[in-house]
């Protein structure tokens, strides 16, 4: 029993973390139609930002977040207007473009700061444990639990509570008619891209306490983050919520009933298998059909 | 005679020559340059399989290194074989597997494996074809199914270390006896046979794309739902051509085991897929001598450029991939189909269009 | 005897009936247009037949064959064809490689692979005289003007030679000259094909059509021929809403 | 500093590859194999500088590198300089047998250096195999290999564990809980840990194994919580092993009641960690960076002003560097006109030099006679090293296989 409660809390961390790299991939994915294989380099700079930060400036993960998410927004907005802009009528074509932007990026920050993992240190005030019998858990894994429901509310109500907010969706349902309302798609565009990038940096930020700080880390996020987003649904914020919650228990879950390699398999299958069923997703927003 | 076709020809005429003659030619018919030169020569295999099915049918494989994986496990079981004489092979030794598996048997035999790495990948390509088109997946959809089932494929062959040799793979193969030829792989005749190899795959694409097969699947690229209204069965169309390609992609696994003389997990990576995808991009997706000409050319620049850069390559061919895909879409055979076009436009001596309002030849159709 | 039996036809989007219990059936050679506001139906109508969508309930039997549970293309195969109200013809092939596509007697793998992708023949000359695209074989749809491409369309249908042609609002966007030529060529069509056709310009429906349905609100309203229909008390309600 | 260097060097040797492969290369069958028949030793230099293996590969490479550049100031071998020829594989196993070809026999390397992973050292075998060429592989590695072409530099099995599982038996406990990416190091160690375990009456609580770069451990952590071992026995490499380790004091365990013993955890990877998570825990290595010789210390310093104050060394790239030397030992004892990357493996064989961890063997079998230690990593990201062998240890790369054995024969089973 006391194996099943802190599964359950490592499902729910797998699914923080994966929902926060998740995010701002839906949000481009949902509103752009972009798949942007670069999303894990976002990730990646998000770490290497923080490890720069916390090097050269002293300063801590959490305090360091809100640069690190302007910094790697403004990389994603200039990205986003150089390249990703001339792409939005060839879907598939950003496919390869954000790709070789990964590579390009990678490699920058490989020339640039060497290939070497980076240690970044965790936050003092959050090591140690909860104990509520024999349930352990973490504090910085709840923090990142906590940060990342934060974070989902927060762009929740972005879109659904701030006039930028009516403009995307006015622009997702239609961006003819948004353009006659005088709404900038263009700008709605580049903005949203730049606001995905700074969620990819922030999760970038939050992980490297757990995880290894190198060059190659966002190749594998990208591909499990992106399937959270398809799972969940296009364009549906609550649905990535709920894919990432699905997928981080199911895993958990997998990982202790037959092992990691399997489990994971295990989770492909389905994913497939969903696919294939519900090709929008478990939970379809209705905004863009 | 089609004027397409025609082109197609001269071109393929022009591509057998510069790699049948020109190439061993330049290098003097050195082993080493005709041995990295035959494996970018099967890599263009299975780049213009991609071209089959993305190209011209619209269908975005992002799955295409498993059946290329498949069709080099063949291969490398039936070496590893020969290599092990009587015995099992090494590393099944060593994961505690006693008996040779089921599965190994039959490639003992030469004819079963080359006509399992040709069949198992169209076989599995058709079942996922079948799967995906039944319920008319399209568009980005292909692209992440596929791409699941390769990281999923990939993670299994790493799982099942007995059977498959785990993350290594298969190595220490013996050299292959075709007909009591036994292959050097860094002799010209070997060289010779991927090229035929080549050659025959591209024909056997020309041929597909200039039949009224490859019409239709340029009809289902641009608009599946009405083809659908002319009475093809889209589903059927889309999964032949993912069996041909998923078997070709097979086929050119099984050269490439033979040219690096081993076979590994990482032939199904995600990134050698999207490689994949990349120089059939660059090549041009829409003709597979394109395809073709773009696989060997990206890795021929990949091999020089790393020699040149040897920590900047990376970043050269990153930006190369970027200029390619927002500068020239349809690749280097779109540039040469617009400076064609530029230069066959004669000036106003075309009949003008006719005027939608002219009288209508009344002629009744029979 | 009729070719096309339609019986109590139903489906439901989401609780919404959009066609609800039609009855109708349509003779060899015939001309019927559907008439109605916009909503009543029609086009969904026309999807139910050929298979674009499928039916919540009834029958449709073509022939004597019952065809609401076919896919699409087992439809088109029976001898069923379709004209989109958004003109649908594969622009990145050429004019003949349309016409190719079009003419799909035998839409199997095995004869595909077995033969060349255009093949030249007396019919397809005939058909290209016919619209008057002869010189533009070899262009590439996509160059073609707005009036080029809808003969070509035409010319499609008329390659696929289906016995009976499903057409959405063929006029729309034409110029009234356009549309007396192409009121010219549904007539000459008829001798051999039987035509469905949604329509809102009733000077055309009046040149071509044999007989009319009115629908409202997804059922039939009223049948008969033009001057049954404009004497019909119920349809100027529905239309005028007096 | 490095990186100027290092371009410099590459762009160099890029040039001269340029040239040679666009020029037309002169038959293969023309005079035999004429090795270094020029001014200079041409040597290939086989490290990953991308991809995700790099991360260990570069500081190989540096080492290597550094070594070369060290003998060449010291007036080269023979008068004669070593010439690296750098390419870098890209951590892709059909990368790595590309370019071998290309230094083995475009560039006629009499011998190549490279390799961390078991997967690209065997891409690279057909070919140094079927080209009687030399490979010197650092790296410890799973042992059961016996090719008459590698120099294998690092550790095997025995001589990872022979000393280290009877003192972790006696000091921590006998319940032992095996992690480990999935591939074959890891469980060829565990294999063999099993036979030792068995002898000196232990026990396995689990095995369990992750796929390579696997970066969340919350369900292993949770069954070790749950399974409390003695010791957690771990093979895990690169970016696993520093999550692994991050997460394992996220998750609060004690070093003190559950440490941790790696077998592949060295500086690098701590440096990675960081000195807190890190300390406390126990690894198996034949060199420490804090090892106190003279040579070790020569060598720290050297590495240290070429590549920065807080770079590192560790056992792989200590091999890595003192392979070079083992290299220009054999060089110094052949005719110069008459090199031949044979003549090098033999000249090779039962010479003993003092590298940084002490005086090492070059084994008939081609493996090396090692100084097997164990460190406790302290808070500085140092090692302090609590246990020796008394001698240095025979590598018996099929120790594990009884009635097989690895000679100057080549494999021999009785």
């Amino acid at each position: 029993m006391d194996v099943v409660f802190n599964q359950a809390f490592a499902g729910l961390s797998i699914a923080s973390i994966l929902l926060i790299i998740a995010l701002g991939l839906a949000i481009i994915y949902g509103t752009m139609g972009v798949i942007n294989l670069a999303h894990g380099e976002f990730v990646m700079l998000g770490a290497y930002a923080t490890w720069a930060l916390q090097t050269y400036a002293g300063l801590g993960v959490v305090t360091a977040l809100p640069l690190v998410f302007v910094a790697v927004a403004a990389v994603g907005w200039i990205i986003e207007k150089v390249i990703v802009q001339r792409l939005y009528t060839r879907p598939l074509d950003t496919i390869l473009a954000t790709w070789g932007i990964g590579i390009i990026l990678q490699q920058a920050v490989r020339l640039g700061v060497g290939a070497d993992s980076r240690f970044v240190s965790g936050p003092h005030w959050l090591s140690g444990n909860i104990e509520i019998g024999a349930l352990v858990m973490s504090n910085y894994r709840l923090f990142v639990i906590a940060f990342s429901i934060m974070v989902l509310g927060a762009t929740w109500l972005l879109m659904t509570r701030t006039e930028f907010g009516m403009k995307l969706r006015a622009v997702i349902q239609n961006r003819g008619i948004s353009e006659c309302y005088g709404i900038e798609a263009k700008n709605v565009y580049s903005v949203t891209f730049a606001y995905g990038a700074g969620l990819a940096g922030i999760a970038g930020a939050l992980i490297t306490p757990l995880f290894s700080t190198i060059p190659t880390m966002g190749t594998g996020l990208v591909v499990d983050a992106f399937l959270v987003v398809i799972v969940g649904g296009l364009g549906s914020l609550m649905g990535t919520a709920a894919a990432a919650l699905l997928i981080g228990e199911v895993t958990a879950l997998f990982s202790i009933v037959i092992n990691d390699t399997l489990g994971r398999i295990a989770v492909l299958a389905g994913i497939i298998l969903l696919i294939r069923f519900r090709p929008r997703g478990l939970f379809p927003s209705d905004i863009r059909h | 005679m089609n004027t397409k076709l025609s082109y197609d020809i001269i071109g393929l005429t022009l591509f057998a020559g510069v790699i049948l003659f020109g190439v061993p030619a330049l290098f003097s018919y050195d082993g080493f340059e005709l041995n990295t030169f035959s494996r970018y020569l099967s890599l263009a295999i299975v780049s213009m399989a991609l071209a089959l099915s993305w190209g011209t049918t619209g269908l975005l494989n992002l799955g295409q290194a498993a059946t290329f994986g498949m069709g080099s496990y063949a291969m490398a079981m039936h070496l590893k074989l020969k290599a092990s004489g009587d015995g099992l092979p090494d590393f099944m030794g060593w994961n505690n597997v006693e008996t040779l598996p089921l599965i190994w048997g039959p490639f003992q035999s030469l004819t079963f494996t080359l006509l399992a790495g040709l069949l198992i990948p169209a076989a599995v390509g058709g079942l996922i074809a079948i799967f995906m088109f039944r319920a008319r997946i399209a568009g980005v959809f292909v692209a992440i199914i596929t791409l699941a089932f390769l990281v999923a494929f990939q993670l299994l062959v790493i799982e099942q270390q007995g059977l498959t040799g785990g993350q290594n793979g298969l190595t220490g193969l013996a050299q292959l006896v075709l007909f009591g030829w036994k292959i050097d792989i860094y002799s010209v005749s070997f060289y010779y046979m991927v090229g035929g190899c080549l050659m025959a795959a591209l024909i056997f694409g020309l041929y597909l794309t200039h039949s009224k097969f490859g019409l239709v699947l340029r009809a289902i690229r641009e608009d599946a739902e009405r083809t659908r209204y002319f009475g093809y069965n889209v589903a059927n169309y889309q999964t032949v051509i993912f069996c041909i390609s998923a078997g070709l992609a097979g086929w050119a696994g099984m050269l490439y085991a033979l040219v690096l003389e081993f076979a590994s997990p990482t032939y199904m990576s995600v990134s050698f897929s999207l490689a994949i995808v990349i120089w059939c991009a660059v090549g041009g997706r829409e003709s597979v001598l394109a395809a073709a000409v773009g696989a060997i050319l990206v890795n021929l620049a990949e091999g020089r450029l790393s020699d040149v850069f040897v920590e900047g390559w990376h970043m050269i061919l990153g930006v190369m991939f970027l200029v390619v895909v927002m500068f020239m879409p349809r690749g280097i055979y779109g540039l040469l189909v617009d400076a064609g076009r530029a230069l066959r436009r004669k000036p106003a001596s075309t009949k003008e269009a006719l005027p939608f309002d002219t009288p209508l030849n009344p002629k009744q159709e029979s | 005897m009729s070719q096309l039996q339609v019986r109590d036809l139903q489906v439901t989007f989401g609780g919404l009936r959009a066609v609800d219990g039609m009855d109708f059936d349509v003779a060899q050679g015939e001309i019927l247009c559907l008439l109605g506001p916009n909503g009543a139906g029609k086009s969904t109508t026309l999807d139910l037949i050929c298979g674009k969508t499928q039916p919540t309930g009834g029958s449709i039997r073509f022939q004597d064959t019952e065809i609401s549970r076919m896919l699409e293309f087992q439809r088109a195969r029976l001898g069923i064809g379709r004209k989109f109200q958004v003109p649908s013809v594969y622009k990145e092939l050429t004019v003949a490689e349309n016409l190719s596509v079009a003419r799909s007697m035998k839409p199997g793998i095995w004869h595909a692979l077995t033969h060349p992708a255009i093949r030249r023949s007396s019919k397809m000359q005939d058909i290209l005289d016919l619209v008057g695209l002869q010189d533009k074989m070899g262009e590439p749809a996509g160059n073609l003007s707005h009036g080029e491409t809808q003969w070509l369309e035409i010319a499609m249908l008329i390659a696929q030679d289906s016995r009976l042609i499903l057409m959405d609002e063929p006029t729309a966007g034409m110029t009234i000259q356009e549309t007396e030529r192409t009121a010219r060529i549904f007539r000459s069509l008829s001798a051999n094909h039987t035509l469905i056709v949604v329509e809102h310009d009733m000077s055309f429906v009046r040149t071509v059509a044999d007989r009319i349905i009115v629908m409202n609100q997804g059922s039939k309203l009223a049948e008969g021929t033009i001057q049954e229909i404009e004497a019909n008390e119920a349809v100027k309600t529905a239309y005028l809403g007096h | 500093m490095k990186r100027r260097e290092f371009l410099g060097h590459a762009g160099a040797f890029g040039t001269m590859g340029l040239a040679g492969g666009l020029s037309v290369p002169a038959l293969l069958s023309g005079a035999g194999r004429a090795y270094a028949a020029g001014d200079d030793i041409p040597v290939g230099l086989l490290f990953s500088l991308t991809g995700a293996v790099a991360v260990v590969e570069h500081t190989l490479h540096d080492a290597a590198l550094m070594a070369i550049d060290e003998i060449n100031a010291a007036g080269g071998v023979h008068g004669k300089q070593l010439r690296a020829i750098i390419e870098d594989p890209a951590s892709d196993p059909a990368t790595y047998s590309d370019r071998a070809r290309r230094l083995m026999i475009r560039d006629k390397c009499v011998s190549v250096f490279g390799s961390y992973t078991s997967a690209s050292r065997q891409a690279v075998l057909p070919v140094t195999e079927q080209r009687e060429n030399l490979y010197w592989y650092p790296t410890l590695y799973e042992g059961r290999e016996c090719s008459r072409n590698v120099m294998y530099g690092g550790a095997v099995p025995n001589q990872q564990q022979d000393i280290l599982l009877p003192w972790l038996v006696e000091n921590f406990g006998k319940r032992i809980y095996m992690i480990g990416n999935n591939y074959v190091y890891p469980k060829e160690e565990n294999n063999y840990c099993r036979i030792l375990l068995n002898e000196l009456g232990g026990e396995v609580l689990h095995e369990e194994y992750v796929p390579l770069g696997h970066s969340d451990f919350s369900s292993v952590i949770n069954r070790i919580r749950a399974q409390e071992p003695d010791v957690i026995f771990s093979t895990l490499v690169g970016d696993s092993d520093v999550a692994f380790a991050r997460q394992y004091r996220a998750a609060e365990l004690d070093p003190e009641k559950m440490p941790v013993c790696s077998l592949t955890r060295s500086e690098v990877e701590v440096k990675a960690i960081g000195g807190d998570a890190a300390a406390g825990h126990f690894s198996s290595a034949p060199y420490f960076m804090s090892n106190d010789t003279p040579e070790n210390q020569r060598f720290v310093e050297n590495y240290k002003s070429r590549y920065g104050a807080d770079s590192v060394t560790h056992f792989v790239s200590e091999a890595a560097y003192f392979q070079i030397y083992q290299f220009k030992a054999a060089l110094e004892k052949l005719d110069p006109a008459n090199l031949s990357p044979t003549a090098i493996r033999d000249a090779a064989v039962g010479m003993s030099m003092m590298a940084p961890q002490g005086e090492i063997l070059i084994d008939p079998n081609l493996h090396t006679h090692l100084w097997p230690k164990v460190g406790q990593w302290q808070s500085d990201g140092q090692a302090k090293v609590i246990l020796q062998s008394e001698g240095r240890i025979t590598p018996k790369p099929y120790a594990a296989y009884p009635g097989q054995d690895c000679t100057g024969d080549g494999l021999v089973k009785s």
